[in-house]
């Protein structure tokens, strides 16, 4: 497993800065993903998923938003000292992103053919015919008639969108496909329906996912392994059906015991207790520790760190650790 | 496109009504003012009788509705009056001022949409860089500037000290010079500023941040992808300034001497020219009208959220 | 991106096609939509100078010759036009189109013999059909400028035979001769076939030796050379543009850059503007021509307003520092002695200069029982120099004890305002053509166009004479009296100084007549490159 | 919006702390002008016409720029001259503001053909360019400093309006508006405490950069003989005594039109920088 590393962040920290003060979006993030290795990010709003996703990419919000430590290798070669003519090599064609909200994700000005055929256009030599040819085969693979190619984005829905966001995703066949939030912006039919494309593409394609959400659904759906993060840092990581099974850290319990159940007993619902850690007053110790039910005081001072628990599967949380 | 000529049958049709609504608004004003066509035709201290004998040959001496709807109707069948003044017909004067006016314009705005785009551009891009804190002080200073100082300036430097450049008149590449940059910095000095700011905004955008993603660099995303966004509102500013300038560089046209057809509305208010005031403004009217039509047309290629309608 | 590109082409086009349809409407149009008439180079390319450009201050506003006097129309008439009866503009009169003329004893008929083998631009032979047709249109048309102002008893005109024509008079006509010399003669044959179009479609054509070729409006009048003409005379010259530049710092500019010959702007060139010359002594004279413009005041004498009373216009007068005027504001200049300035007609070198006197002023106005009634003079944007004046004025009255405010309107408003008699005072300018003060004195004060409502019968008499006197001796002597009944009565105007016309004309250009009425007379302009220095 | 946040806000613009304390700072002057001029700025004595500027080297007992061609002091004129170009400005300003805003504020609350009417009535404001209608309006009042106000009013109040009119639009259809309706709220109420302090914040912005749109047509206007009326000085028309003297005497233009600049661009500093302050999209 270890030679085919496809992406490794390695103690990310991200921070930004605006008026309101500073705040850590990411404290540390770790995290590895594989070649043909679907992951899944889970978390909640402000825990700094995006960030990380934007991180791969260098495209975090500049000024305010910088990395100010750690590392992010792609094949090895680190992404912060990559040229710029090397990351825009990259991106697009190796590693490519479906983004949150497709109503503001796609340029209104341009056709949604446009917006596909540039990408092609950017990373192959090929005419503009030729571009337009394969942008239409694409659209028809998403479920959109190739015809409407000279379209613009506000003649489309919400739904169909997200479909020309995942083409343009696709349409260089990348290592790896970043989707952040690919669904949320979506009525709940129209997710189920972005979620059957998305896994009969990941199957049709052999393409490493990262697909970061706050919707455990998707991830048992379309995910092998599992990272959870909090805080801007991941506190549990395995497989899916490991950490969905069994948990360890009290906030993926939480957040397991947060979702309704069809199938299961009927059970009272469990809210965590508490409000999300802010990247503005990120708590000291373990993030999690103000809401955490198993709370011991080295929690308060001191970050856990990751030990593996089982193999592949790992946990940041002192008590659970030791617990084994 | 169907579409368009709908529009623009439609946007004709209210553009009629309100030149109806300018018309008579242009007809009331001028009549209200002191003073009679009349006496300025006549030598200086001619008697009463000659001045209303005066009137009666002008048709002044009418019910005003009656002048009005006279003046009107000439106006449907394409004639726009004769000037009292010059005793020819207004068509012709208008149409012998307003080339070159229109020369005037057309350039100033070339010139300076050259200028001040790729500026506003560069400026938004590059938030925070000395290029930025230039361009918006020159943006600043331009919108500052009042027209009447700007030109005696240009020609205080350029023409006075300098001897560059004629100080007036209108015939060569020269003389336009000066006019164009009194007349076009403080649009240029717009025109940077809402591409700056445009710039600013449209690069915030998620879906700039998805070309970014897509492997697009920087020079194609700022002269393409963010570029068109950002000039929308900047085609339809412009409009504006087109059509304000058609008619209303009275200043410029008089610090340089330029017979324009600023000029041309200034002289007639001033002599109580009662129809080529009218019809002067009706054709200024109807010149902003058309310009604004044709920026509306213009966006909706841009912008195809804007519908026409 | 296609589609934007041809949505800028269509806009472009659409731009375009505005322009072109603004463009080629009429001949005057097409020249200026052109945008290919720069000013030509003074200077010949063959180092003979061929083309002459004058700037003049004013703008004109159509070329008929009996309609519309402004100083420029009088330019551009003599570059093309004659007249019967020629005037140096001090009242010596010579041949013009007449070779001889004589009056009747009753001064009712003048009989005109006319020059033979004169030719009209237009390849016409000029007689007296040409003289009645001028005549009768003035009869016809009673509102043209030109009979109002000069032919109040115009009653027929007959062809004698072809070289000799008769006008008739209803009336003794005392400034008859100078009516004459500024009434022009027009073709008739031309006249008959185009009728108004002579001058609403530029065809208008004269005896003299330049002839029109375009007036483009708020630009320039362009001639160019008639070699036919009877008063045909040597010169190098084949053009010459009477440019109109009403911005005076404008037209300095064009004359430094060597774009303008001569600057002959109505009243000459504003002292203060003169040092922008520093530099250009061997290249411009700046000539000094003593002119008969003048600005005067004129009193609102109704019953019960504060100028009714003869002391209030006394005061006014003598707290005014003419002098100062003169010397500071305009800059040159004399202060008058009345209403008719050196060099017209009345003009009574005995009578002397208007007095001022400070505390004099105050004590009249004390026992005027002046008590500090608000009043406002009145002037038009156009008067040369008028708004400077007044400010200047405004203050001299306020150290007498004057509460003035001042007023500078439109010209149309100011004639509302006098119209309706509703000032109180108001400034304004004028100058006698050829010296004579006929115009002025009937229509301003004895018709009292101006409504001053100045009711003193003794001196509407005078007037009235004066209009009778056929002989000008007798004429001059009620003029004189005229002038010094004004000064008793300081009633209804008085004066406030006497401009002298400082034209910059640059070395090489002759033949300008300037003459002391302010007019200007460029028939005869002509180059002398032994002038250059 | 957070009161300290709006406050650092402030400190931390540029444009903003430029712009306010160079306003302050002419407003000011030109408030205490009589305290500080040596001379009076509407008589004049003939005899010391054109002095060339003798700038500080006498203190401000000396011809600062000079005098003009009728003898009147520069530096004092100038002074005077701000007076009467900022109270034309602000009470422009104010006026075409309140009575665009209400116009603007029932156009777009009420909507229907009241909107219609109001919105066509701006469309004809708006096919006449601004400086025409000013003169010819000016030609049929007679220049003086209240038509002028007038005139101004008449061709500004149209911007207030559509920018008004835009906004309540907007948050007419905001749900905090529609929940005070279902609560059954009086309309004025609805307008006055639920819609108007919602577009102040645009309101503001654009009443700054008027001031500075206001002072330059009033500039135009008294270029043009149609403003200000001699001997009252204002900027305009002092530029255009003295353009004629710009070769003997610069300062005659220069100090005026200096001042113009400098004072119509404090407002668009305070304009921009107030854009900034209140810019609610910012982080």
């Amino acid at each position: 497993m270890e030679n085919n590393v496809l992406l490794e962040i390695k103690d990310l920290q991200v921070q930004y800065v605006t008026e309101r003060g500073t705040g850590n979006a990411l404290n540390g993030l770790t995290l590895t993903i594989h070649k043909g290795e679907s992951l899944g990010l889970v978390g909640e709003t402000g825990a700094g998923k995006t960030t990380a996703a934007l991180s791969v990419l260098n495209l975090l919000p500049k000024p305010a938003g910088r990395i100010i430590g750690g590392e992010i290798l792609y094949n090895g070669k680190s992404v912060q000292k990559m040229s710029n003519k090397e990351l825009m090599d990259i991106r697009g064609k190796k590693i490519s992103m479906i983004f949150q909200n497709p109503l503001t994700s796609l340029n209104p000005v341009f056709t949604i053919g446009e917006q596909i055929s540039m990408v092609i256009r950017k990373h192959e030599k090929c005419t503009h015919r030729q571009a337009d040819e394969k942008t239409k085969q694409l659209l028809e693979e998403v479920g959109i008639p190739g015809s409407r190619l000279h379209d613009y984005p506000s003649q489309f829905s919400g739904g169909m969108r997200q479909r020309v966001g995942i083409a343009a995703g696709i349409a260089l066949n990348p290592e790896l496909l970043i989707a952040d939030e690919p669904t949320t912006a979506l009525d709940v039919t129209i997710q189920a329906q972005i979620l059957e494309l998305m896994k009969k593409l990941k199957t049709q394609y052999d393409t490493s996912l990262l697909m970061i959400t706050h919707n455990l659904g998707i991830i048992s759906e379309l995910c092998e392994n599992v990272a959870v993060i909090y805080g801007g840092r991941i506190i549990e990581h395995g497989p899916v059906k490991d950490v969905f099974g069994t948990p360890l850290h009290p906030y993926t319990a939480g957040l397991l015991g947060a979702i309704p159940s069809l199938e299961g007993k009927k059970e009272r619902l469990h809210a965590i207790p508490g409000k999300i850690a802010g990247a503005t007053n990120l708590p000291a110790g373990c993030a999690f520790h103000p809401r955490c039910e198993m709370c011991i005081e080295k929690c308060k001072s001191q970050v856990p760190p990751m030990a593996t628990v089982r193999p592949g599967h790992n946990v940041a949380c002192f008590v659970k650790a030791e617990g084994k | 496109m169907p579409n368009v000529m709908r529009f623009i049958l439609k946007r004709l049709g209210m553009t009629l009504v309100i030149l109806f609504c300018v018309s008579i608004i242009a007809f009331g004003l001028i009549r209200i003012a002191p003073g009679n066509p009349a006496m300025l035709v006549l030598p200086d201290g001619a008697p009463e009788e000659a001045i209303r004998a005066m009137e009666v040959k002008l048709g002044l001496d009418q019910p005003l509705p009656v002048q009005y709807f006279r003046y009107i109707g000439g106006v449907l069948k394409g004639d726009l009056g004769t000037s009292i003044i010059y005793k020819i017909p207004v068509k012709d004067l208008i149409f012998q001022r307003l080339p070159v006016t229109f020369q005037l314009t057309v350039i100033t705005m070339v010139v300076c949409l050259l200028i001040s785009i790729p500026l506003g551009i560069i400026a938004g891009s590059r938030q925070g860089t000395i290029i930025d804190f230039s361009a918006t002080m020159f943006a600043l200073l331009g919108q500052s500037m009042s027209t009447v100082w700007m030109g005696i300036l240009v020609i205080y430097i350029f023409s006075v000290k300098l001897g560059w450049l004629p100080s007036m008149g209108y015939g060569t590449w020269q003389n336009f010079v000066l006019p164009a940059i009194t007349l076009g910095y403080p649009v240029a000095a717009q025109v940077t500023r809402m591409g700056r700011s445009g710039m600013i905004d449209v690069l915030k955008e998620d879906y700039i941040t998805a070309t970014y993603a897509k492997g697009i660099g920087k020079a194609v995303v700022y002269t393409k992808y963010a570029f068109k966004n950002a000039l929308i509102p900047i085609v339809t500013i412009v409009g504006m300034q087109i059509g304000t300038y058609l008619a209303g560089a009275v200043v410029v046209e008089t610090i340089f001497a330029w017979p324009g057809f600023g000029q041309l509305i200034f002289q007639a208010v001033g002599t109580r020219d009662y129809p080529l005031v009218q019809s002067c403004l009706l054709v200024s009217a109807a010149l902003f009208a058309i310009v604004n039509m044709f920026v509306d047309i213009l966006n909706s290629f841009i912008d195809p959220r804007i519908t026409l309608h | 991106m296609k589609k934007l590109k041809m949505a800028l082409a269509a806009f472009l086009a659409g731009l375009v096609l505005v322009g072109c349809t603004t463009g080629g409407a009429t001949s005057i149009a097409s020249s200026a939509a052109g945008g290919t008439t720069p000013p030509p180079a003074s200077t010949g390319t063959g180092g003979e100078k061929t083309v002459i450009n004058l700037a003049l201050s004013e703008n004109i506003t159509k070329l008929d010759p009996h309609d519309i006097f402004n100083f420029p129309v009088f330019t551009a008439c003599w570059m093309m036009y004659d007249t019967l009866i020629a005037t140096d503009h001090e009242g010596n009169y010579s041949a013009g189109l007449a070779t001889e003329w004589s009056k009747s004893e009753d001064g009712l008929t003048w009989t005109f013999k006319l020059r033979e083998g004169v030719k009209f631009q237009n390849g016409e032979d000029f007689d007296s059909a040409d003289v009645v047709t001028t005549f009768q249109r003035l009869i016809d048309t009673p509102e043209l400028t030109c009979a109002l102002t000069y032919w109040p008893y115009l009653e027929s005109v007959t062809a004698v035979d072809q070289y000799t024509a008769e006008v008739k008079l209803s009336e003794p006509f005392g400034p008859a001769e100078y009516a004459f010399s500024n009434t022009w003669i027009i073709p008739n044959e031309a006249w008959d076939a185009e009728g108004e179009k002579l001058w609403t479609e530029q065809k208008a054509v004269g005896t003299g030796p330049w002839q029109l070729d375009e007036w483009v409006d708020g630009q320039y009048t362009h001639f160019t050379k008639y070699e036919d003409s009877w008063d045909i005379y040597e010169t190098t010259l084949t053009d010459v543009y009477l440019r109109h530049i009403l911005e005076p710092s404008t037209a300095i500019n064009g004359q430094l850059s060597g774009e303008i010959d001569a600057y002959l702007s109505t009243g000459g060139v504003a002292r203060d503007m003169l040092p922008m010359y520093t530099g250009t002594e061997d290249k411009t004279e700046m000539v000094n021509v003593d002119v008969g413009i003048f600005h005067y005041l004129q009193f609102q004498c109704r019953d019960g307003s504060v100028f009714a009373n003869e002391k209030v216009r006394e005061a006014f007068s003598l707290a005014l520092d003419r002098q100062a005027l003169v010397d500071y504001v305009l800059g040159a200049g004399s202060v008058p002695n009345g209403i008719f300035p050196e060099g017209s007609l009345g003009f009574d070198s005995s009578v002397p200069a208007y007095e001022y006197d400070l505390e004099k002023a105050k004590s009249l106005l004390a026992e005027a029982g002046y008590n500090g009634e608000a009043f406002t003079i009145y002037t038009h944007t156009g008067i040369p120099m008028g708004k400077q004046l007044l400010t200047a004025i405004q203050d001299m009255l306020t150290q007498a004890g004057f509460n003035a405010k001042i007023e500078a309107v439109e010209v149309s408003a100011l004639n509302n305002i006098r119209k309706e008699g509703t000032y109180d005072v108001f400034l304004a300018s004028n100058n006698y053509v050829s010296g004579d003060p006929y115009a002025h004195i009937n229509q301003r004060i004895l018709s009292d166009n101006h409504h001053s409502n100045y009711q003193d019968p003794a001196m509407m008499q005078i007037i009235e004479d004066s209009n009778k006197a056929v002989d000008t001796a007798d004429r001059e002597a009620l003029l004189k009296e005229l002038n010094a009944k004004m000064r008793e009565t300081y009633a209804p105007q008085i004066t406030t100084d006497q401009m002298q016309a400082c034209y910059p004309i640059n070395y090489g250009v002759t033949g300008l007549q300037l003459y002391k009425d302010g007019y200007i007379n460029a028939r005869y302009v002509n180059w002398d490159p032994a002038l250059v220095k | 919006m957070d009161k300290k946040i709006l406050f650092s806000r402030m400190l931390k613009s540029k444009f903003f702390m430029v712009g306010a304390v160079l306003v302050l700072l002419i407003v000011l002057l030109s408030v205490f002008s009589p305290f500080i001029v040596q001379f009076d700025p509407v008589t004049n004595s003939l005899k010391d016409r054109l002095i060339s500027p003798e700038y500080f080297a006498s203190g401000l007992s000396g011809h600062v720029f000079g005098t003009d061609d009728l003898g009147r002091d520069i530096f004092s004129r100038l002074l005077l001259g701000s007076r009467y170009s900022l109270f034309i400005a602000a009470a422009v300003v104010l006026v075409a503001a309140f009575i665009g805003t209400i116009l603007g504020a029932v156009s777009g609350y009420f909507g229907g053909v009241t909107d219609m009417i109001i919105m066509r009535l701006c469309d004809i404001m708006m096919a006449i360019p601004n400086l025409v209608l000013a003169i010819a309006v000016m030609a049929i009042l007679g220049p003086n400093i209240f038509n002028l106000i007038i005139v101004l009013i008449v061709t500004s109040w149209v911007q207030y309006c559509k920018v008004t009119r835009n906004n309540v639009m907007v948050v007419k259809n905001a749900e905090f508006v529609k929940a005070s309706q279902v609560l059954g709220a009086k309309k004025t109420h609805i307008m006055f405490r639920q819609i108007f302090p919602n577009v102040t914040t645009q309101l503001i912005i654009l009443i700054s950069q008027q001031f500075g749109w206001t002072i330059l047509t009033e500039a135009s206007l008294s270029f043009l003989s149609l403003g200000v009326q001699p001997p009252t000085p204002s900027w305009g028309n002092m530029i255009a005594d003295g353009r004629n003297y710009l070769i003997t005497n610069p300062w005659m233009v220069f100090a005026p039109g200096i001042a113009l600049m400098i004072t119509v661009l404090a407002f668009n500093f305070l304009g921009d920088g107030l854009r900034d302050v209140l810019d609610p999209k910012k982080i």
